[in-house]
């Protein structure tokens, strides 16, 4: 067993409206970067997962994102390895 | 004190291994003085460990020990036959009748929330959540009361938002309604925003919790949240002036609020008070364990040992200073009775949350705390939080505040312009300007007993099954008191009380918070004295003892602090519901009343902030027996149903407190009103002057309402009639006039904030 | 009329729900999230607040709640069941409701009372109101922005689901009205079978004079009404 | 120019309490997930950016969570470049 860093990242669906980036662009526009064609915010999920291997890590992650941590209607998601700890 | 605790045993303690040396730096860095060390080292026979000195650290910070504050405190009045639980517990009771006791108290978090405005703000929302229910008694109604610099600036909009949003999420988590507050904005603030939160629980009489430890043997139990880095020394933090160049890494961290948590911890902990399982709860709050086990050390004349091993940690590698002065929220110390621990652990497993016993009560009165059964600090309890030294200081008014007092200001008291515009500026300032933008935020209905909401003179809030409410409100106008602290003192008494009695409360007691600057500087603490002994003597005549309150010092930034702001947070009783009145108009024909005198008096009013950017002159003074005899003439008005509204006249005057009656309702009304003093038309319009409330009613009451105010003694006359909705709004004075259509009132009244908040929201 | 009133840690809005059925002569029960068994209930009613503190989103951690097996179960057997406001997100969280609640378009919490128009009168909740008729009630969320995707949104005006929209003090549905940039104003809507009605604005809030308006009591005697025609 | 898509990883400092990852943590425990030894909730922003080089907008986008989407006292950032556009 390791302890394996994973990074989940829940997008909103494209088309969808996302008022949080909507209120980034104008803000930022606002504040003067000009050259900000879109934005979009999601969130970011940190664990930390003790598996046996990398690969049943994200397996394990992507399962929690269809059941749970993601909103089907809404949201899509992607999990990357982003550290590891040998025997946790 | 400290010959009488010298013959206290002196008992040694080894130095822990890795705990850094003590030298005069690290004492300075503790913000203790030579002479308080000194103290420190004579009190224990030794000099103390680092854990020793953190603890005295935090117990003798003035969050804590009150050192420059305790003395002033003692001057106000806190008895009456009603005041259960005076100063000194969580917070004060009063009996409110039909077997009913409310709670309350307000607090601060000004320094936290000028470093980080959400979390700052949320947690201290927390803070005062826990005060209230720790008492045994449920939360009902939270207010805020808010200063911040000018709107102009983006770092005040950032601050301002933020505080707003942190208020709102946290007490809409809990689900406990707000129910009003106030704002100021100010350059007076620009540095140091102010924060102060109040929070009103109701218990029947006889559910009373105290926070004492008592009961040798009996455990300590940490329960709720676990314990993490957070604000270790916000105590120390909240007593010290801020920089500029206060960076985010030489920051204590901030307290992260999870309101959540909270909700759960409020359920257990009624529960466990009222399941008998525990005698005795306390808040984690400003310096964390230490504060809660010590203070419930020596309320109970007891002792107390811990074990930093035990407590349930949120990161590993704490050391037993870091266990003992971390400012995590959302976590209580509780004293389970004799056996009773599983039940503790059953409930607390219900709600999701966590127990862990870290220690027992002593009988030895010594305060003693080990890592893994090793003693790493040994004070005797009740030196350390009754010995803090205490202070009177030097008090001398400064001259630059003698200079902007008695400046003349009469020369503005000519129009500079067209009348109807200068209302329109005032009336589009933010501080006169409708406070919608920011109770939108807040949930003002859940719980289903709020009957006034934020927008009114007080919140009020009903009592199930009895024909009873409570209203409350808080008030102090910082101008006014800066300018001359005793009178604004008095006058920030004066307007709660008659905040409360134009919703038809009869005042009952208040909390407060002494929100000021550095008080080793004499023209401060000339501020706080004048302004402690102000509120005293309001609060003795009005016959509404202080059963508690907070105090922040030291709010300033480079030297500079804030106006004096002795927050008064008022509560008060409704007999009947039926008695509740509102400020705005309900009938176009309506007769418009004033009782009260319009006068000259424009020292410190928005009007010259608006129109001179001056902060100057005298502030209106307050006559604490007319505003008595005010009080009692609306109080009988509104017994005999002889009123249709009733609306203090603060900020902006008469001409603005005029439009907020026009605008109580979803369509604004016309009002048609003349007033005939022998004053200017600034001075009637928009001077400031105290003792004032616009009452309207049916046109056949008009002769009972003068007649009562008479039978009173408090000054009155016609002033008007209300118009049809959506009418003109016409005030005319002698040399005078304002006019304009209602439709336009209500819409500078209402999108002022917006504006300048929004970069263009729609919905 | 017995109605369980299911709780979650974090629901603060339950025992205001409580207190509303009540009124109009129900008989109530708290059902703590870890209970099982519904059957017994003659209704099943989702109570706002901030059940697990609204993380990850509103509804989305209450929904894998064991009760809410339970709940899934009596909705499909036809038991009437209503969401309101949190209890409206994880209707939707659990799919007995299409589509998800948003965050409000001003990203700010927003509390005050709105105008609703009953858009149906049909069903088993709202059969107490004339179809048009205008309520104020109130509302108090930070995410009842409704979303969905093109074709449940076609499917949902098309076949009539939406029973209350936000509208302006004349009735219409301008975008002015709109409190949280729902889609189509939509601040309540049935499942196709019309026994489970999710709504963001508050009916427990609104059943005294003393507190601004009893608009909301209707919901209730609607659902008294309905229940005792078919006992 | 180009136009660059960048993804910004917003995280909370760590030692700083986290609480909607606590309660994920709780959740995925009590639903069986018991490998999971942490959990931080964190945003991520996605932007697209007009600017002459990857570069400058990277740098863009550090100045930007300096000044407005990062809260310096709760939070840290990461810029990663994931797309480009070429000639936007
Ligand atoms: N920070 C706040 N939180 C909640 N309510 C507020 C706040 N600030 C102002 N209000 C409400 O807005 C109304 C107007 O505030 P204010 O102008 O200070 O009134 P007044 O001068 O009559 O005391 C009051 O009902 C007050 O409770
Ligand atoms: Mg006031």
């Amino acid at each position: 067993m390791s302890q394996i860093h994973l990074e989940i990242r829940i997008k909103p669906r494209p088309g969808l409206l996302n008022p949080e980036g909507k209120a980034i662009h104008h803000a930022l526009q606002s504040l003067g970067w000009d050259g900000v064609d879109d934005a979009r915010v999601g969130k970011v999920v940190y664990l930390d997962l003790d598996a046996p291997s990398e690969s049943d890590a994200i397996e394990a992650a992507h399962a929690m994102c269809r059941k749970f941590l993601a909103n089907p209607v809404t949201e899509d998601f992607e999990v990357s390895v982003v550290g590891k700890t040998a025997d946790a | 004190m400290s010959q009488a605790d010298g013959t206290a045993p002196v008992i040694d303690v080894e130095p822990r291994r890795g705990d850094p040396e003590i030298t005069p730096e690290v004492v300075a860095d503790h913000g203790l003085s030579e002479k308080e060390y000194a103290r420190v080292v004579d009190l224990m026979g030794r000099p103390p460990t680092f854990t020793e000195l953190g603890v005295f650290s935090a117990m003798w910070s003035e969050h804590c020990g009150y050192k420059n504050s305790k003395r002033l405190l003692r001057l106000l009045p806190t008895k009456a036959p009603w005041v259960i639980q005076g100063p000194g517990e969580n917070a004060g009771v009063i009996d409110i009748g039909d077997g009913y006791a409310l709670a309350f108290k307000i607090e601060s978090h000004n320094h936290p929330s000028a470093v980080e405005p959400y979390q700052g703000a949320a947690t201290g929302v927390g803070g005062i959540l826990r005060d209230i229910f720790t008492m045994g008694a449920r939360p009902i109604a939270v207010l805020d009361s808010l200063r911040f610099g000018d709107l102009d600036s983006g770092r005040v909009r950032y601050l301002f938002g933020g505080v707003v949003a942190g208020v709102g999420d946290y007490g809409n988590c809990v689900g406990i309604p707000n129910i009003g507050g106030e704002v100021m904005f100010d350059r007076g603030y620009a540095g140091n925003p102010i924060v102060n939160a109040m929070c009103l629980g109701l218990m029947k009489r006889g559910d009373l919790m105290t926070a004492a430890a008592t009961g040798t043997g009996n455990s300590l139990m940490a329960v709720g949240a676990r314990t993490g880095r957070d604000g270790i020394h916000g105590a120390t933090f909240a007593s010290e002036e801020l920089s500029e160049d206060d960076d985010a890494s030489s920051r204590p961290m901030v307290q992260v609020g999870d309101p959540f948590t909270e909700k759960l911890l409020l359920e257990a902990s009624l529960e466990l008070i009222s399941s008998g399982a525990i005698s005795g709860i306390q808040d984690m709050g400003a310096a964390g364990i230490t504060s809660s086990a010590s203070e419930m050390a020596g309320r109970g004349g007891s002792g107390v040992e811990i074990d930093m091993a035990l407590v349930p940690v949120r990161e590993p590698g704490m050391t037993p200073y870091e266990i003992l002065l971390s400012e995590s929220q959302e976590r209580m110390l509780v004293v389970a009775n004799d056996g009773r621990e599983d039940e503790v652990r059953r409930i607390l497993e219900k709600w999701e949350l966590e127990a862990a016993v870290i220690g027992t009560v002593t009988d030895d009165g010594r305060f003693r705390v080990l890592e893994d059964g090793v003693v790493v600090a040994d004070i005797p309890a009740l030196p350390l939080t009754e010995g803090c030294p205490t202070y009177e200081r030097e008090g001398i008014e400064g001259d630059d505040v003698r200079v902007l007092r008695t400046m003349d200001v009469s020369p503005y008291l000519r129009p500079t312009g067209d009348l109807t515009d200068t209302f329109r500026q005032l009336l589009g300032s933010p501080n006169v300007a409708s406070k919608r933008w920011i109770y939108e935020q807040y949930d003002t209905t859940v719980r289903t007993s709020t009957v006034v909401p934020p927008g009114g003179d007080a919140g009020v809030v009903r009592i199930r099954g009895t024909r009873r409410a409570v209203a409350a409100t808080t008030d102090c106008n910082g101008r006014h008191v800066y300018l001359d602290p005793g009178n604004g003192a008095r006058a920030a008494v004066a307007e709660a009380a008659r905040n409360l009695v134009c919703v038809g409360a009869q005042p009952t007691a208040i909390t407060n918070n002494l929100n000021f600057g550095n008080p080793l500087k004499p023209h401060i603490y000339y501020q706080m004295r004048e302004a402690v002994l102000g509120m005293a003597e309001a609060c003795a005549l009005f016959e509404t003892p202080v059963t508690g309150g907070n105090v922040s010092l030291f709010n300033e930034t480079d030297g500079r602090a804030i106006y004096p702001t002795p927050v008064i947070g008022m509560v008060g009783v409704v007999e009947d519901v039926d008695h509740i009145t509102r400020a705005g108009f309900s009938e176009p024909g309506d007769t418009i009343l004033l009782l009260g005198s319009n006068t000259d008096e424009i020292g410190g009013s928005e009007y010259l902030y608006v129109i001179a950017d001056l902060v100057a002159g005298h502030p209106p003074r307050v006559d604490l027996e007319a505003e008595r005899s005010l009080q009692r003439a609306v109080l009988d008005m509104i017994h005999q149903r002889l009123l249709a509204s009733a609306h203090d006249c603060s900020e902006g005057g008469l001409a603005c407190t005029l439009a907020e009656s026009a605008l109580g309702s979803e369509r604004p009304f016309g009002v048609d009103v003349t007033v005939d003093d022998d004053v200017s038309p600034v001075g009637a319009f928009f001077g400031e002057a105290h003792g004032r409330v616009v009452v309207s009613c049916g046109p056949d009451k008009a002769s009972a309402v003068l007649e009562t105010a008479q039978r009173h003694g408090v000054p009155v006359r016609i002033i008007g009639t209300v118009g049809e909705q959506d009418g003109d709004f016409i005030l005319k004075a002698k040399d005078g006039s304002i006019s304009l259509p209602a439709a336009q009132v209500a819409d500078i009244y209402f999108s002022a904030i917006p504006k300048l908040m929004d970069l263009g929201e729609t919905g | 009329m017995k109605v369980a009133v299911v709780t979650f840690p974090g629901s603060n809005c339950d025992y205001d729900l409580y207190k509303a059925v009540q009124q109009v002569g129900g008989n109530p029960t708290f059902v703590w999230h870890r209970e099982r068994g519904l059957t017994e209930y003659d209704a099943v009613m989702l109570p706002g607040g901030f059940s697990y503190g609204d993380y990850l989103r509103g509804g989305a951690i209450a929904r894998m709640s064991p009760v809410m097996e339970d709940v899934v179960t009596y909705a499909n057997a036809g038991g009437p069941v209503l969401g309101i406001c949190n209890g409206f997100q994880i209707l939707c969280e659990a799919g007995l409701l299409p589509g998800a609640l948003m965050k409000n378009r001003s990203l700010r919490f927003r509390s005050h009372p709105v105008h609703l128009r009953v858009e149906r009168n049909d069903t088993m909740f709202t059969s107490a109101y004339e179809k048009g008729d205008l309520l104020s009630i109130p509302i108090a969320h930070g995410e009842g922005n409704f979303e969905a995707d093109k074709e449940t949104l076609q499917r949902i005006e098309g076949e009539g689901h939406v029973v209350f929209r936000y509208v302006d003090p004349s009735g219409e549905a301008t975008d002015a009205a709109n409190p949280n940039g729902s889609w189509h104003n939509i601040a309540g809507l049935v499942n196709e079978r019309g026994n489970v009605l999710g709504m963001m604005p508050h009916p427990e809030r609104a059943t005294e004079e003393l507190l601004g308006s009893t608009d909301g009591l209707g919901l209730f005697d609607s659902l008294v009404h309905a229940l005792s025609a078919t006992a």
